[in-house]
């Protein structure tokens, strides 16, 4: 029996994964590994690089593979490695901590507007609908580009449009738990109100919350490049990936390797997650 | 006289999460033209995938190996190209499956469903008259959630019969409808046969039911056919242990309401095991070494007698027909259970449970502005003495499970008021799979009910425990999550959560529908006994009424959110005095009790 | 189903106004002094002054906003600091250009969702040969990949244009596409599409993906529906069973999922018109961003966010319509 | 069976992941361009390629920018002009054929050019002198201080303009002769037009002046066209149409620029293509003399800088030749007076900040180790950026804590406004006067009032000797105002920067055609190489 979901929710049917929708499980398994690795290179990337990210300390404009620079260096003779290297821990925990927000503050008003339905839920929902039913990336531009460009503005300014899609989903999990019959079961049972919610009803909602959040930080890695693109991400000279390739973009004729570089880390973040939140969802599935 | 369809030795294995397992085990038997063939088999028995073969849609994502043949007219529909096997179901084949919501579109006018069959709209109309649906030409134009159940499976019928098949395929027509409507869908397929002169095929886990209108029964048992014979055979002359222990363990009205139920003996073999020989052998009370060693083959039944009869019936077992049948004849008394001592100390001075006036309204927020009344209760008035068992009898809509679940505290009463006995109500669920929560053990589940009592560890530990091994589960459950357990165990634990601390009234909400008859036998027997032992009042909501019979000192029916009728069990079976309680009782498929 | 239309609509004009105030606040609490920005470094200190009392800067916010209200509503969205237009004036010139780009890159992203989705669902051989490299290029940072693009079928093989609209863009409509078919000129329709290739397969390529994804997996749900098996079990070929039954029961995710992808594609066509040159709204907003000239943004933004709000009301309709079982 | 697709798909996918880098090793192969010349076009089309949309109208009283300075200056002629081809400031004669300026530089009377007419086909005539500066002061632009001080325009006959000063202004003619100055109007097309704006709104998408080229076609943030005035008065090019497309990316304007579908870009490439365009013989590239330099301010208002020993020990640690020479190359020269090149005839404002990195050691000691300092330089400019970072690199090694920041122009503006909201120091890659007079260096760069000086780092007696040079043309008295502020340590001339003009082997009369003041090309001068 296909239940048919409610107006609002309908928009937010989990994707399918795009790898089939099993993979191996040995294979997802290899992906998260390697999305641990990559989580850790980003937290010890100040070790890690070689050189101060920020400093000329050599020749401009080395190509890849020049003595002591592997990656070569840029048109101001900085190390691309050490730039690439931070510029990683910069897209990468800022996705985090964007997807972080979303599911912490999309959690909360869902869950809240899940278990205690009536007016709360329609003023909480007309309220999320509102923000979903905004173009998302426009309005966060326009933020950004009212409280002045950086990093922090433009984290803000993500943060701001982009709760409600979990809010959605999470608020939808929460409603399709309430109404299981476990949940009487256990209101006969004498479960306290807030115990149902805590053990009968959020726990089940954790997988779906995990899979969509793990499954959107590709996204947001890649919004994020395309703001700092734009000019709204981190001021120079501060190393970040997609302004990295956006300031030296004039160069991918001249010296290819300065703008391509942080855009291919940008590739390999986004891809390395989206397959991420494949291998989650594949795993979580097998477990149920 | 040709067979429309003919199985040989056909296997089947299928991928279910992750595990290949053989579903079917060499299939042999033939449809005849013209004949309703009953297959009747517990639920795994394979019976509904030998239908998926016989039309050759099993399905792809279960990646199927499939071995031997299956003959529709002059295609086989194992090796045939698909193609070919489009036209056979096109023009050989009808189906109607088993729940006629989800098996039509949604989104599609049922018409236009139906003109997928006959090409026009015509033809639609006049089977949509056929199969007994009135004015035609108005429903022609609806979508499927517009239509009763009734309606819906009548749809579904005229689907099967465009294009005159000359096989009808029908996997459990009728299960998830109501008793009066299961009745007019039976007499539906058996009207179509008569009328289209086509072979039915009625697949059903009820051996009433296929009794009912059914030539000739199969009886299935893990992928294999236990036994096959004409209806009246099998009924009566059943030659196969298994046969016979589906026959006792149905519960019928005649069915003595003092004994414990007798069921069959609960499967202890491994899969692996079982396999070898017989797979019956593990529960047979008749097994001997040879069954568990050796498959016995599908032979005449009739012993070496007239060769002519020997294809009519036959049956898979090592032990002779005559010990089989030996062993139905003795032994018809089953243990006595504890008769429930309350009923007669009903002199309690207040009631368990006391309803008085009790009406419910929901209101049905259909999509914006529309609402929708319905009136669940409309003054429900009802007493049920400390001790005492009522069995509360309805069809779907007729407001039983409401009732329960108002007295559970779990729906509002709009006006009137429900009283209950110290202790409160505990609630035993139909389905008891999703009344457990699926991420917590048995022993959290456990553990929760005996917060009150505010035990230590090891205190709540030990009642867990005891309490587990009462209701017959190892205490090694408790570390268990529910989708480990087998439905059986699942109804076992609920019940334990219901009990563990005895309330005053024990609420069963169909707790047994979704069970095989031998599994919800030894359920009904476990609720009895605890009943006793416990001195607990019982409400038990069912929509079958051998079972009401069974379980309640008192028997109410209740339609359209009302109590039409009350009364002692027999009474009210014997001499039903509302026309609503006869028409239940004129449906109720009945096999006459063993001679 | 019309009271369903109405209900849409009158929340589509709901979310405009908010849109509006979320604006005005965010205008109001800009900082940079545009007033440089509009007159250039050398001006006089007088004209600056004067320039600032024009524009109303100096009036008090309530008296601004009141202001900003009222001109909304006389179709003013002030005047951009970096082009001296009227920023409706503006947009007008730009917006042709940027719908013909998203529109048509829509489609592509549609087809290509489709394609995955089918391909997937239906095990086609080889559809891992389509879906890898989709994947991999929607991992791929637009501006990268339009790039690459450009370098590849521009510099490279030179079977690509990689700037431009190919003809005059300031024809009737604007819509160039439109304007050639109606003048009936089949050389530029051809030009046209030349140009809108490059640049529409980049912006398609991530809502493809997502489209694709969420299809697939509503795609699947629905193949495994008991009403298929019986749509089966009367013998109609597969196509005939994905036409009649399958579509329209999984078409309703995806079609949301297109609705939201389309505003997605309204802020990254800002990137790609960058990079292919094209004349259009992202193009000037792009340039506005770096001198902070918040009318074109705040404008760009009412615009964009307007033509998003309508088509997602459209797309609601839209699915309703697929389904009866939402009307309500 | 699913799990071999994935490795199927994840195989294809590493496959496909080797395209990235392949198209960047294309785009590297596309650096060593073609060393063939493109052939010149055979339809009379010559196509400029700017950078970016040009922001403002083509109206000579509104434009005040760069980018799209050659639409004005080829559809609209002023009275006089920088001379061609030489780089030094000299006036040379335009629409006026000859002038005389009064000793007290307050009436300057102009001898017009006769048979001028506009693409209107109106004759040029002294009226439409009075109205273009009337014009000009109307509609109140950026630039309209340079008109704002006429009392009056006489006009004693159709070719004889007598404009006189509300009080002495030597400076006069520059802003005549600046490619920002006043521009002829055709007083009959305004009239026609005028609408409510004095046709501001008419010349968005029109021109009214008198120059080489009508202006044709205007589409927004795509291209401008331009086509030849059959009735001009001067030489006529052999283009007879001047297509400006637009590119709003620097790497596949290049492209187009190799394929030779552009044939000139002007001021517009990154110093990273010097090398690829530099010397190839498949193309032109001439280092073309400019008013512009890249400068050096400090912000007085930062406790860094309150001193005025920390101000001149920052200058003189900068080694000015090498900074130069490292990253603007062969596009500038270090600055070795305070003026732009040529401004002051005897050199007298020669910049005596001697390159001493001790001074600054010195100083550093006497801070606390890690003293934080910080670099500004405007976002997205690569020169500037590059300069910042190595000068802060230089710092640090004295133990100061430096660093370079980027800040979006619209903010550098605003920190007039509150100079402790700007960074310690600022590096202003390419900046200039609007044209060639002492004064308007001077002005804009040094008095709090003029617009450039960002830090508000004044010394009123700068501002009264410039104010009083003005009058009177004292060149010494310039020369004095320069040194003094340059003694505050405010400011220092790190360049005299060059246009860098990249063009097709065909295309011939390059220098000619651009002169100091004006960053562009009079296209009417360009031509076809025999």
């Amino acid at each position: 029996m296909t239940a048919l979901p409610e107006v609002g929710t309908r928009r937010f049917r989990m994707p399918a994964a795009s790898l089939g929708a099993h993979a191996g499980t040995r294979l997802s398994v290899a992906i998260l590994v390697a999305l641990g690795i990559l989580t850790l290179v980003a937290l010890f990337a100040r070790l890690l690089a070689p050189y101060d990210p920020v400093q000329p300390i050599g020749a401009l404009n080395l190509a890849p593979g020049a003595e002591g620079h592997p990656l070569g260096t840029d048109s101001i003779g900085r190390d691309i490695l050490s730039r690439t290297l931070i510029g990683v821990q910069v897209s990468w925990f800022s996705s985090l901590i964007i997807v972080a927000s979303g599911l912490v503050i999309g959690g909360l008003i869902g869950v809240a507007a899940g278990v205690f339905g009536g007016w709360v839920d329609a003023a909480l929902m007309r309220f999320t609908d509102l923000f979903l039913a905004l173009p998302g990336t426009l309005v966060a531009i326009a933020i950004v580009a009212a409280l002045g460009y950086n990093l922090q503005n433009t984290l803000i300014g993500i943060a701001v449009v982009w709760w409600p899609y979990y809010a959605r989903i999470i608020r939808g999990e929460v409603k399709s738990f309430a109404a299981r019959p476990h949940v009487e079961a256990a209101r006969v049972a004498g479960a306290s109100r807030t115990r149902i919610v805590f053990r009968h009803i959020v726990p089940g909602v954790v997988p779906t919350a995990i899979v969509t959040a793990s499954l959107d930080i590709g996204n947001v890695v890649l919004l994020l490049a395309g703001l700092s693109f734009l000019g709204l991400g981190q001021p120079a000279p501060a190393p970040e990936l997609g302004a990295d390739t956006a300031r030296n973009l004039s160069q991918l004729l001249s010296e290819w390797w300065v703008p391509v570089i942080p855009g291919l880390a940008v590739l390999v973040l986004s891809l390395l997650s989206n397959l991420g939140g494949d291998a989650v969802r594949t795993l979580l599935a097998k477990r149920r | 006289m040709t067979d429309v369809a003919t199985v040989r030795d056909l296997e089947v294995s299928l991928v279910r999460d992750g595990v290949r397992s053989d579903v079917l085990r060499g299939i042999d038997l033939s449809v005849r033209s013209g004949e309703i063939l009953g297959m009747v088999g517990e639920s795994g028995s394979g019976k509904s995938v030998l239908a998926l073969a016989m039309m050759g849609l099993l399905p792809t994502s279960a990646q199927p190996r499939v071995g031997g043949t299956v003959g529709i007219g002059d295609t086989d529909m194992v090796n045939g190209r698909p193609d070919e096997l489009r036209a056979v179901r096109r023009n050989e084949l009808g189906v109607i499956f088993q729940d006629p919501m989800t098996s039509l579109n949604p989104t599609m006018r049922v018409g236009a469903q139906i003109d997928e069959s006959t090409h026009d709209s015509a033809e639609s109309l006049r089977l949509m008259t056929a199969v007994g649906i009135a004015d035609a030409a108005l429903r022609f134009t609806v979508y499927p959630h517009e239509l009763s159940g009734g309606l819906r499976q009548r749809i579904m019928a005229a689907i099967a019969v465009a294009g005159r098949p000359s096989l009808i395929i029908a996997d459990e027509p009728t299960t998830a409808l109501d008793v009066t409507v299961q009745a007019q869908v039976l007499d539906l397929l058996r009207e179509l046969r008569d009328e289209f002169g086509c072979s039915v095929v009625l697949i059903t886990h009820d051996l009433a039911v296929a009794a009912q209108i059914a030539d000739r029964v199969a009886v299935m048992y893990a992928g294999r056919i236990a036994e096959l014979g004409p209806t009246e055979e099998i009924i009566h002359r059943p030659t196969h242990p298994y046969t016979v222990g589906l026959l006792r363990s149905r519960l019928s009205l005649d069915t003595p309401r003092d004994r414990r139920l007798l069921t069959l003996r609960p499967e202890t073999a491994s899969a692996a095991e079982r396999l070898k020989g017989c797979a019956y052998h593990s529960r047979c009370p008749l097994a001997v070494e040879q069954c568990g060693v050796e498959q016995p083959p599908l032979a005449p039944a009739a012993e070496g007698t007239a060769e002519v009869s020997s294809t009519e019936h036959v049956r898979a077992c090592w032990r002779s027909v005559s010990d089989v049948q030996g062993y139905t004849h003795d032994t018809l008394d089953a243990p006595p259970i504890a008769a429930a001592p309350s009923s007669g100390a009903s002199d309690a001075t207040q009631p368990a449970v006391l309803i008085t006036g009790l009406t419910t309204v929901f209101t049905l927020k259909g999509g914006g502005r529309r609402r929708r009344q319905v009136h669940a209760l409309r003054g429900i008035d009802l007493s049920v003495a400390a001790g005492e068992a009522v069995s509360i009898v309805g069809e779907s809509g007729s407001g039983k499970s409401t009732l329960l679940r108002v007295i559970a505290g779990l729906a509002p009463a709009t006006t009137g008021r429900v009283q209950l006995a110290g202790r409160g109500a505990q609630m035993v669920f139909q389905d008891a799979g999703s009344s457990l929560t699926p991420w917590l053990t048995v022993g959290d589940i456990l553990r929760e009910r005996l917060r009150p009592l505010k035990l230590d560890r090891a205190a709540t530990a030990r009642r867990i425990g005891d309490s587990l091994e009462a209701i017959g589960l190892p205490e090694t459950v408790s570390t268990l999550r529910p989708a480990q357990l087998s439905g059986g165990q699942r109804q076992r634990v609920a019940l334990t959560r219901a009990t563990i601390i005895p309330p005053s009234v024990l609420l069963c909400d169909e707790p047994t529908s979704a069970l095989d008859a031998s599994l919800a036998a030894s359920v009904l027997n476990l609720i009895r006994e605890l009943r006793s032992s416990l001195d607990m009042t019982v409400l038990f909501v069912t929509h079958d009424l051998a079972v009401a019979r069974l379980m309640g000192d008192r028997v109410v029916v209740m339609t359209q959110g009302t109590i039409v009728e009350s009364g002692e069990a027999d009474a009210v079976i014997r001499h039903p005095e509302h026309e609503y309680t006869r028409s239940l009782l004129a449906s109720v498929p009945e096999i006459g009790v063993l001679s | 189903m019309f009271r369903f239309i109405l209900r849409r609509t009158g929340s589509a004009v709901v979310l405009l106004l908010v849109l509006s105030a979320i604006i005005f606040v965010l205008q109001a609490v800009s900082p940079g002094d545009p007033v440089k920005a509009y007159l250039g470094a050398n001006a006089s200190p007088e004209a600056i002054a004067a320039k600032r009392e024009e524009l109303g800067l100096n009036a008090p916010l309530y008296a601004q906003y009141l202001r900003f209200i009222a001109n909304l509503l006389h179709g003013d969205l002030g005047q951009s600091f970096r082009t001296h237009r009227p920023v409706l004036t503006d947009l007008q010139s730009f917006l042709p250009a940027t719908l013909e780009l998203v529109l048509f890159s829509f489609v592509v992203a549609v087809l290509l969702g489709v394609l995955f989705a089918v391909s997937g669902s239906l095990r086609l051989k080889g559809g891992a040969l389509f879906r890898g490299p989709l994947l991999l290029l929607a991992a791929a940072p637009p501006f990268l990949l339009a790039l690459g693009g450009i370098v590849l079928f521009y510099a490279q093989l030179g079977v690509l244009p990689a700037s431009g609209r190919g003809v005059d863009s300031s024809s009737p409509t604007g819509f160039v596409v439109l304007d050639s078919i109606i003048t009936g000129q089949p050389d530029a329709i051809g030009l046209t599409f030349q140009h809108l290739l490059l640049p529409g397969v980049v912006l398609a390529i991530a809502p493809a993906i997502a489209i694709g994804r969420i299809l697939r997996s509503s795609l699947d749900v629905t193949m495994s529906a008991d009403y298929v098996r019986t749509a089966e079990s009367k013998g109609l070929t597969p196509f005939a069973v994905l036409r009649r039954h399958v579509v329209r029961n999984s078409i309703g995710p995806g079609l949301s999922m297109a609705g939201l992808q389309l505003g997605f594609m309204f802020a990254g066509v800002v990137v790609v018109e960058q990079i292919f040159s094209w004349p259009g709204i992202g193009n000037y907003l792009a340039g506005s961003i770096p001198v902070s000239d918040f009318p074109a943004i705040a404008g760009v933004t009412l615009v964009l966010g307007t033509v998003y709000i309508v088509t997602n009301a459209v797309v609601d309709i839209l699915q309703v319509a697929a389904d009866p079982r939402l009307a309500a | 069976m699913t799990s071999r697709n994935i490795r199927k798909l994840v195989r294809t996918g590493l496959a496909v992941l080797a395209v990235v880098p392949m198209l960047a090793l294309a785009a590297c192969s596309a650096n060593g361009a073609s060393t063939t010349p493109n052939a010149a076009p055979s339809d009379g089309v010559l196509t400029i390629g700017l950078l970016g949309d040009i922001g403002q109208p083509p109206d000579p009283d509104v434009y005040y920018a760069n980018n799209g300075l050659a639409i004005v200056l080829n559809t609209y002629e002023g009275l006089v002009q920088y001379k061609n081809d030489v780089d030094t400031v000299e006036i040379a004669p335009r629409l006026a054929e000859s002038w005389t300026v009064s000793p007290d530089f307050t009436t300057y009377t102009f001898t017009l050019k006769s048979g001028v007419t506009f693409h209107d086909g109106t004759p040029f005539t002294s009226a439409a002198v009075k109205s273009s500066l009337q014009r000009r002061v109307d509609v109140d632009g950026g630039a309209a201080y340079m008109a704002a001080g006429v009392a009056s325009v006489e006009t004693p006959d159709d070719l004889t303009a007598v404009v006189t000063l509300s009080e002495p202004n030597s400076a006069f003619l520059d802003y005549l002769a600046s490619p920002f100055g006043p521009k002829m109007v055709s007083p009959t097309g305004l009239a026609a037009n005028a609408g409510s704006d004095n046709a501001q709104t008419y010349l968005q998408t029109h021109d009214l002046g008198t120059g080489p080229y009508e202006l044709s076609a205007v589409e927004p943030g795509a291209k401008y066209t331009l086509t030849q005035y059959d009735d001009y008065w001067g030489t006529k090019s052999p283009f007879t149409t001047v297509e400006l497309p637009i590119y709003s990316d620097v790497s596949s304007l290049q492209l187009a620029f190799d394929k030779g579908d552009v044939s000139a870009i002007v001021a517009a490439l990154p110093s990273s293509s010097l090398d690829k365009y530099d010397g190839n013989p498949a193309f032109n590239s001439d280092m073309l003399p400019t008013l512009q330099s890249a400068l050096v301010t400090v912000n007085p208002s930062k406790p860094f800088f309150a001193e005025k020993e920390a101000r001149m020990a920052f200058m003189q640690s900068i080694d000015q030749k090498k900074l130069v020479d490292q990253v603007l190359g062969a596009r500038s020269e270090p600055a070795t007076t305070l003026y732009a090149k040529g401004m002051i005839s005897d050199g007298s404002d020669k910049q005596n900040i001697e390159y001493d990195p001790s001074v600054m050691a010195d100083y550093a000691k006497t801070l606390p180790e890690g003293t934080p300092m910080v670099v500004g330089y405007a976002s997205g400019n690569t020169n500037a950026e590059q300069m910042a970072n190595i000068v802060t690199a230089n710092l640090q090694t004295t133990g100061i804590k430096a660093t370079a920041q980027s800040y979006p122009t619209s903010q550098v503006f605003g920190w007039a406004n509150d100079p402790t909201q700007g960074p310690d120091a600022f590096i202003d890659g390419n900046n200039g006067p609007d044209g060639g007079n002492p004064y308007m260096w001077g002005h804009v760069f040094w008095d709090k009032t003029g617009g450039i000086n960002y830090f508000l780092c004044d010394d009123p007696s700068t501002d009264a000797d410039l104010n009083q040079a003005v009058k009177t043309g004292d060149e010494a008295l310039f020369a004095k105002a320069a040194q003094t502020y340059s003694a505050t340590g405010c400011y220092l001339n790190l360049s005299y920067n060059k246009d860098w003009v990249v063009s097709q082997k065909w295309l011939d009369g390059v220098a000619e055609s651009h002169n100091i003041g004006a960053n562009e090309l009079d296209f009417s001068l360009l031509s076809i190489a025999k």
